[in-house]
């Protein structure tokens, strides 16, 4: 095979630390390359370009091109190959810039890893063989998990372009945070008023099917066809004779059940509906509170149901859909603040979280929209908001910054001052986070306007004096310790990876961040993909996002899998492992290991063989590395092309 | 042996049913067995049980596959069955075993050491406690205990682990416990460039023979083995002690969690390279590691093919 | 439960003189619960504050001798009531374990210094090693009838990655002892806040302001008692009450005792075995309140 | 208002000192106050700890070193305990006391003094002899005992003893002071030749000998 | 021209395509400063990873080998890591009987997202080698090529 050899400056960011010339020239003495040169940006239109005519001039049978990582553009050159008539597995890349010029500025041991890392490519390249992708029918309904505005988004975007969606929420009804707010940022438009006509278009879509309180069990297959296995949790409501009536609410004895929607602000019933504008508008026992179900006493809503539609030996129900893409839009969840015992971890009932600010400021919470101390009920007069709980402190193990809770302390403050007037709103921050359109002069008006008073600098204690809490904290402006006596203290606390978060990502086969986020394809170019094909991201659930963000990418994923799907058919990845069939002793190590059940026994002439189902293959060669006769090979990665890879680094 | 004409008796009464029996019968002197393949009645007298039965039969089984073999295995030589089933190489309907209560086995290396030279042997008297040898018209007397092979000394499965008839008293097999590697962890002692050196030294007499891999009854790829395929191309097919060496550790690995400890690897060798000691080493790794022993449950999963989400006896390197 | 607790005892310099009663107590109510403690043997200080606030160093060889003192019982532990000498020796423990910091601290000892010796409070040992549940079944007169606060000072529980016991933020070591002997336990906000250490002699107005601050804090939330678990504390707070009074002019009157010493009432020792007489606000009234609601609790039973 | 050039006045050898001796990385602090929110003392100080941290990170060593609340300090530890970016912050407090001493720089007298007796007490004693203490830091302070209102308090309780308990090993104890004295004269003299203290005012005070002053204290006691 | 003689050694690191090759990118791209000596293949799963890949990479005469893939539970084909985490450390145990320190391989887990991880584990890996310095070596087809030369050496 005659090899061609491009080495890339990448401007300077290879060319600064790597010689590139000389790696080359060194490549020219390589068995088999009959070309090689350095080109300034391989990937650039005239960098391809020169790839096809040398390929054409020197009829080329394999090239080798050393620039940046293969992750970022193993699929650009591959095309460019192609487009000279060569298949596309006939191509190496060494990866000289993320993994040599930009660790090290030492530019001769730089240059001389890089020839190596050529020599190791096109060793590799001279065992590669064309591969020839396979075409394969693909399922066109896509399954959304997660019922917050972000998936929202997905799923009526993916309906609207003709697909049929399947909804799951864990919850039993959808709207997830944003349906917990009360008014929006930096418009203070009501939440509920902007969020409840979508919630309402999901649940009559023809195109959305809707699980609510369910969660995914099990996810199989591959992109173009997944089997998903959905678990409905057991309601002891039969949803399709429940009108929501609420009767049952009204009746219902026990009357301490928690309230979740309300984020324990004031209790709920064992049987109930999350809120008035819920989707669908249902009701649902709480098994841990319900007297029938713990004590097999009462049965109340059993009687004043009109539609008798409460069945207290309900189970939960196994459903399996299949679907050709997965858009995962599962959110955040707040960070646990009570680890922080200096702001009373927990004790003092005044002491409470944005979240459930929100819910005493809305008009549909458990106060009627009245602000309340838990406490007593009275109405607070110095209202001290901190920020940055949870978010840019080490110690906790929340370096990163949540984003967004400059912007609601903002609105908060204002909506405090409308609520009462006669209130003083004091914010502890260490910076104002206020990136985005009208952001920064909503902050401004939060000050300017409603004199909310912002303190530079962090609570180190929180403690009762009296009926008051005294907050202590620092005005770095100022220089000194300060003391607030404050009647409420609303905690901005940041976000985390929603609950069970690395659960589902097993599940779906897609990598999550040392915080639980969803690690997306690419950090700058595949912002909504996910390293697993068929699987898209939307939302907080891959870094804290506000209602703007997560709505853009829901739309975003949207488009993808309308993208996706707008072909008949997807080419499956040739790269899957294939049985050679005389080498092969059925001894059925293989299939023992195969985490996909893709290899199947086999009969040839009596004797048992191993047998690769292609579509079903990832790609992942442990039966390769199974296998002691190597009768089972890897494509692309056999052991002839990795062994070549060890013999190229070590030659004796 | 006593129990030989039992053994003699129920075979005759099967062979109707099978193809074939493997046992063991005279060789070319008084001091050799070689198997023996008994298809008809009167084969069945020549088989001879002795402490010279040296040879895992199990080995021939694989290449029978399809056919109705009986099969005499000594306790070691059961385990290898094992193995074959579990890897569903042979089929169990298609083997009869017929075990017996094994003493031991020589190990000719020995003898021929004790006696410089094995020429021509005349005669060889063996009793449980001595080997009486004529050869050059004088007499010697070996003692059995010194003679036998290590593997004998400390077997831990005199008996057949599995068999459909048994000929003879039961020994009673020791079963897991208490494995003794005195050799490996001795060996361990050496500095690490002896331990390099030793092997240089060990593996360059290596003619490349491969009777340690036909010898091994576990060795199944036959004709398609590592060692001598361009595709993978693990080895050149050079006289260099790289890849002599090289064709240890492959069988070795390969042999990882299925390696019962038979011997026949060694014993094979026509130049004395203690290549059991790699396999042994192996083993020892997998019992520590993993609590498995190979060569006792058909139905047991080896542990390179299964895994824990949490493994116990892993600890992992922290940086 | 553990029969054979036993340990080195360091009992640190105030023992001898202005926190004598702390180790009485101490040493009193281990006796009751069958803990041994053995004295290691002509134990030097540790330095204290003072030492750290000139050299490191300096410090670490001070409690280092002490850590070898205790190396040479045999021991590889040892406990003593004072925080600060427990900070100290668990400090020095700690920085030792760097080899260049070590070598320097054996630059001024005698011999090398060990560095396996660790240390606990007596607290610490009281509720992990006895615990508090054994504690209870020891109680023969409850101390039922008046509230007590506990105040564990700054330096018992923090910095948490160093001293390793109990909530940084919220110990509660000493109220579950306390509720254990049938005390009332009033949670005192300020358990980790400064009482001004030992400015005691160079800046006394530090003192006042700060002691005065969790006395009357204790006051506001009902305490009729404070707990200490520390000399300085004890001192500022009950020596230094009457200073603080007039300084603040407040009118405190508020028996502040260690924590030992309620303990050894409550386990039926006698106040002169406890050291109660040598404290200077006088305990009395809460003690005898105490006595006479136990007295109606038996008449009632 | 001084104005001060920010890459001039960087002391830079002072902050790796810092750094070095505290093993805590100055550039951590993103000054958010906690320190100074937390501290019991910063009422007395005359610059915050958070602004020390600041001064410190921005090499301004004069003015901290100069500062009153490095002696101020009680290593309470509330600003270690609850720095967000977990930063030793008492650490480097005493860190900073210490090169002020080493360096000459006394922001309080009285304090610097009683730590000076104290430690005086322990390096003849062996361990801390108050009465010997408090009459040594008088001597030296020249002040009156302030606390002479609590003698008549706490002598009826046995708490005072007017020698010094007794122990065998004192001159071990001893011996650990001397040579400190001598480590740190040669650690002196080292960093004079590398020109790292940019000016070394006074030499370390020596611990004042202890004085046996019992007489003078039985007058107190008589006074009342 | 395999490694600047003297100060590389010669490391051959076995990395996952989805979590730590992509972890070694998220250094570069972070420009965390890494030793040079490590030469990284690229493999899909760390259940690709044949053991005797490694050892056949020492008998070429390589002075360390480092294999990295996804944190267990986190494998993009779910179960590789699993596999091969039985399997690597089987092989780390068999190097020293064949002579090779054991230090001279080691396995380990980096994410896609621990670009700083990756830095720390090829630094102190790459320290460990050069402190075991060269790994015996063979020399020639015979095995005198080597001994004479090792005989020479002690």
């Amino acid at each position: 095979m005659k090899i061609g050899v491009f080495v890339c400056h990448c401007g300077s960011n290879i060319e600064a630390t790597v010689d590139t010339a000389a790696v080359a020239a060194a490549a020219r003495q390589f068995p088999g390359v009959a070309f090689a040169t350095d080109t300034m940006y391989t990937c650039s239109e005239p960098g391809q370009d020169e790839i096809v005519a040398a390929i054409k001039e020197h009829n080329l049978g394999g090239v080798v091109v050393a620039s940046c990582t293969p992750r970022m553009h193993e699929q650009t050159f591959r095309r460019t190959v192609e487009r000279a008539g060569l298949n596309r597995y006939l191509f190496e890349m060494a990866n000289i810039r993320e993994h040599v010029s930009w660790i090290g500025k030492d530019r001769e041991a730089n240059t001389n890893k890089s020839i190596d890392l050529v020599r190791m490519a096109t060793e590799k390249l001279t065992h590669n063989r064309p591969l020839y992708s396979k075409k394969f029918d693909i399922n066109k309904r896509v399954l959304v998990i997660g019922g917050g505005v972000a998936g929202i988004q997905a799923a009526l975007d993916c309906a609207d372009g003709g697909l049929e969606v399947v909804m799951v929420e864990k919850t039993s009804t959808i709207g997830g945070k944003m349906a917990k707010l009360d008014k929006t940022f930096p418009t203070v438009d009501c939440s509920s008023c902007i969020l409840g006509p979508r919630m309402v278009d999901v649940a009559q879509h023809p195109n959305i099917t809707l699980y609510a309180y369910s969660e995914i069990e099990e996810i199989n297959g591959y992109v173009g066809n997944f089997e998903i296995k959905v678990k409905k949790k057991a309601t002891y409501v039969d949803w399709d004779l429940c009108t929501g009536c609420g009767i049952c609410m009204e009746k219902c004895p026990s009357k301490k059940a928690t309230d979740f929607f309300n984020e324990g602000i004031g209790k709920t019933t064992a049987i109930n509906i999350p809120f008035p504008q819920a989707i669908p508008k249902k009701a649902k026992i709480d098994p841990a509170f319900c007297t029938k179900l713990t004590k097999g006493k009462c049965g109340v809503c059993a009687k004043v149901c009109p539609s008798g539609c409460i069945n207290y030996e309900m189970q939960d129900e196994f459903i399996t859909e299949k679907v050709g893409a997965i858009v995962t839009a599962t959110g955040f969840d707040l960070f646990d603040w009570s680890v922080y015992g200096e702001y009373g971890g927990g004790r003092y009932p005044d002491v409470i979280t944005g979240l459930q600010y929100e819910r005493m400021l809305s008009a549909s919470g458990p106060t009627g929209g009245h602000i309340k101390r838990p406490s007593d009920g009275k109405e607070p007069k110095n209202i001290v908001f901190i920020q940055c709980v949870g978010s840019r402190d080490k110690s906790v193990g929340r370096p990163y910054c949540t984003g967004f809770c400059c912007m609601y302390t903002a609105k908060q403050a204002i909506l405090t001052k409308d609520h009462l007037p006669e209130s003083q709103s004091y914010v502890f921050y260490m910076d104002i986070r206020a990136i985005g359109k009208l952001y920064d002069e909503f902050t401004r008006r939060a000050m300017e306007e409603y004199d909310t008073k912002y303190i530079r600098g962090r609570v180190s204690m929180i403690y009762p004096k009296g009926d008051k809490l005294l907050v202590r904290g620092a005005d770095t402006l100022m220089g000194s310790q300060v003391e607030v006596d404050a009647d409420l203290v609303v905690l901005a606390v940041g976000a985390e990876a929603a609950a069970g978060a690395s659960k589902l990502a097993e599940k779906l086969r897609i990598s999550y961040d040392t915080y639980g986020f969803y690690m997306e394809g690419h950090p700058k170019l595949k912002p909504v993909e996910t390293n697993t094909a068929g699987v898209y991201l939307a939302g907080a659930c891959q870094g804290p996002k506000d209602i703007p963000s997560s709505v853009a990418q829901g739309s975003a994923a949207a488009a993808k899998v309308l993208g996706l799907f707008s072909k008949d058919q997807l080419e499956s990845d040739p790269q899957v492992s294939i049985v050679d069939i005389k080498r092969c002793i059925g001894c059925g190590k293989c299939i023992k290991t195969c985490p996909y059940g893709a290899i199947k026994e086999t009969e040839l002439r009596g004797m048992v063989k191993a047998d690769v189902i292609e579509t079903i293959c990832q790609g992942c060669g442990i039966c390769t590395s199974t296998c002691p006769q190597g009768a089972v090979q890897l494509q692309h990665f056999t052991d002839n092309q990795i062994l070549s890879e060890v013999n190229a680094l070590c030659q004796f | 042996m006593k129990f030989q004409e039992e053994l003699k008796k129920c075979i005759s009464d099967v062979m109707p049913e099978l193809d074939v029996v493997i046992g063991w019968c005279a060789s070319f002197d008084p001091l050799h067995a070689t198997p023996h393949f008994m298809r008809r009645k009167e084969d069945i007298d020549k088989l001879e049980i002795s402490p010279l039965s040296v040879h895992n039969l199990a080995t021939y089984l694989p290449g029978l596959r399809g056919k109705k073999v009986g099969i005499v295995v000594k306790g070691c030589d059961s385990r290898s069955v094992v193995e074959l089933l579990q890897e569903n190489l042979i089929d169990r309907k298609d083997v009869t075993i017929f075990g017996f209560p094994c003493t031991g086995v020589v190990d000719q290396s020995k003898i021929k050491k004790a006696l410089g030279h094995t020429g021509n042997v005349e005669s060889c008297e063996m009793s449980d406690t001595a080997l009486v040898i004529k050869m050059d018209d004088k007499t010697q007397t070996l003692a059995m205990a010194e003679m036998l092979a290590d593997k004998c000394s400390s077997c831990r499965y005199p008996d057949a682990v599995i068999s459909d008839y048994f000929a003879g008293e039961k020994i009673g097999n020791k079963g897991e416990k208490d494995v003794d590697y005195a050799a490996v962890e001795a060996f361990e002692k050496l500095s690490v460039p002896e331990r390099f050196g030793y092997w240089l030294k060990e593996l360059d007499r290596c003619i490349r023979c491969y009777a340690c891999r036909n010898a091994c009854p576990l060795c199944v790829c036959r004709d398609h083995c590592a060692a001598e395929s361009r595709d993978p191309h693990w080895l050149s097919q050079e006289n260099n002690v790289r890849d002599k060496l090289m064709f240890q550790v492959i069988h070795a690995y390969h042999l990882a969690g299925r390696c019962t400890e038979c011997g026949e690897c060694q014993r094979a060798c026509p130049v004395d390279i203690p290549v059991l000691m790699f396999k042994q080493k192996m083993n020892q790794e997998i019992r520590e590691i993993f609590q498995y022993e190979a060569g006792v449950d058909p139905e047991a999963t080896p542990p390179l093919l299964s895994f824990k989400m949490e493994e116990e006896n892993i600890t992992e390197k922290v940086w | 439960m553990n029969t054979s607790l036993n340990y080195a005892y360091y009992p640190g310099c105030s023992s001898t003189g202005t926190s004598i009663e702390y180790d009485m107590s101490s040493r009193a109510v281990c006796a009751a619960l069958d803990i041994q403690l053995n004295d290691v043997p002509d134990w030097s200080c540790c330095g204290s504050t003072p030492a750290h606030t000139v050299d490191h160093t300096l410090s670490s060889a001070l409690s280092a001798r002490n850590l070898d003192q205790v190396a040479s019982m045999g021991l590889d532990s040892c406990i003593t009531p004072c925080p600060s000498c427990l900070a100290n020796l668990k400090t020095a423990k700690h920085r030792m374990e760097d080899a260049g910091f070590r070598d320097k601290v054996n630059n001024l000892l005698d011999k090398p210094a060990n560095t396996q010796v660790g240390t606990k409070s007596v607290l610490q040992i009281l509720v992990e090693d006895y615990g508090v549940e054994n504690i209870k079944k020891k109680v023969v007169k409850p101390l039922t009838g008046r509230a007590v606060g506990a105040y564990y000072g700054c330096i018992l529980n923090r910095p948490a990655e160093l001293m390793q016991f109990d909530d940084r933020e919220h110990p509660m070591a000493m109220d579950n002892i306390m509720e254990a002997l049938g005390a009332t336990v009033v949670a005192f906000p300020l358990k980790v806040e400064c009482c001004g250490a030992s400015f005691g002699i160079p800046r006394k107005d530090l003192v006042m302001r700060l002691s005065g601050k969790l006395l009357d804090t204790a006051k506001g939330i009902g305490a009729m008692a404070l707990v200490t678990a520390c000399p300085l504390c004890q001192m500022n707070l009950d020596m230094r009450q009457a200073q603080v009074n007039n300084a603040n002019d407040s009118h405190h009157d508020m028996p502040i005792f260690y924590f030992t010493q309620l303990m050894g009432l409550a386990l039926g020792l006698t106040e002169k075995e406890l050291g109660i007489d040598k404290l200077c606000v006088s305990p009395r009234t809460v003690l005898d309140a105490m006595a006479s609601e136990q007295s109606v609790k038996e008449r009632a039973a | 208002m001084k104005v001060i050039n920010v890459n001039l006045s960087y002391n830079s050898d002072f902050v790796t000192q810092v750094e070095e001796e505290s093993g805590q990385k100055l550039n951590n602090c993103y000054q958010c106050g906690k320190c100074t929110a937390g501290c019991p003392y910063t009422d007395e100080y005359d610059i915050a700890v958070s602004q020390i941290m600041r001064l410190t990170q921005t090499g301004q060593k004069d003015k901290v070193l100069n500062s009153k609340s490095l002696w101020l300090c009680a290593s309470c530890e509330s600003c270690t305990a609850r720095c967000p970016n977990k930063i030793d912050v008492a650490r480097i407090m005493d860190v900073l006391r210490h090169m002020a001493r080493k360096e000459g720089y006394i922001g309080i007298h009285t304090i610097k003094t009683f730590w000076d007796s104290f430690l005086g007490s322990v390096k003849n004693n062996g361990r801390v002899f108050e009465v010997g203490l408090l009459a040594n830091y008088i001597s030296h302070t020249g002040r009156f005992w302030t606390d002479m209102g609590l003698g008549h308090k706490v002598l009826p309780k046995g708490k005072i003893h007017f020698t010094p308990s007794e122990m065998q090993g004192k001159k071990e104890v001893t011996k650990i002071f001397i040579r400190f004295k001598e480590e740190s004269a040669k650690c002196r003299a080292r960093e004079k030749s590398r020109e790292i203290s940019a000016d070394s005012r006074s030499p370390q005070d020596e611990y004042v000998p202890e004085l046996r002053l019992l007489s003078r204290v039985f007058k107190h006691r008589n006074l009342h | 021209m395999p490694v600047l003689e003297g100060t590389e050694l010669r490391i051959v690191g076995f990395l996952c395509n989805w979590c730590s090759y992509g972890g070694a990118d998220t250094a570069g791209v972070g420009r965390f400063k890494q030793p040079t000596d490590l030469r990284i293949i690229r493999v899909p799963c760390s259940g690709r990873i044949d053991p005797l890949f490694i050892v056949k990479a020492m008998m070429n005469g390589a002075d360390g080998v480092l294999v990295s893939g996804c944190h267990p539970r986190d494998c993009h084909y779910s179960e590789g890591n699993f596999y091969a985490r039985r399997r690597l450390e089987i092989i780390e145990k068999f190097l020293p009987i064949l002579g090779y320190e054991p230090e001279r391989f080691a396995y380990t887990w980096v994410s896609a997202s621990e670009g700083q991880r990756w830095q720390e584990v090829v630094t102190s890996f790459t320290d460990q080698i050069h402190k075991l310095g060269p790994a015996p070596k063979i020399l020639g087809p015979q095995a005198s090529d080597t001994l004479s030369v090792m005989e020479a050496a002690l």
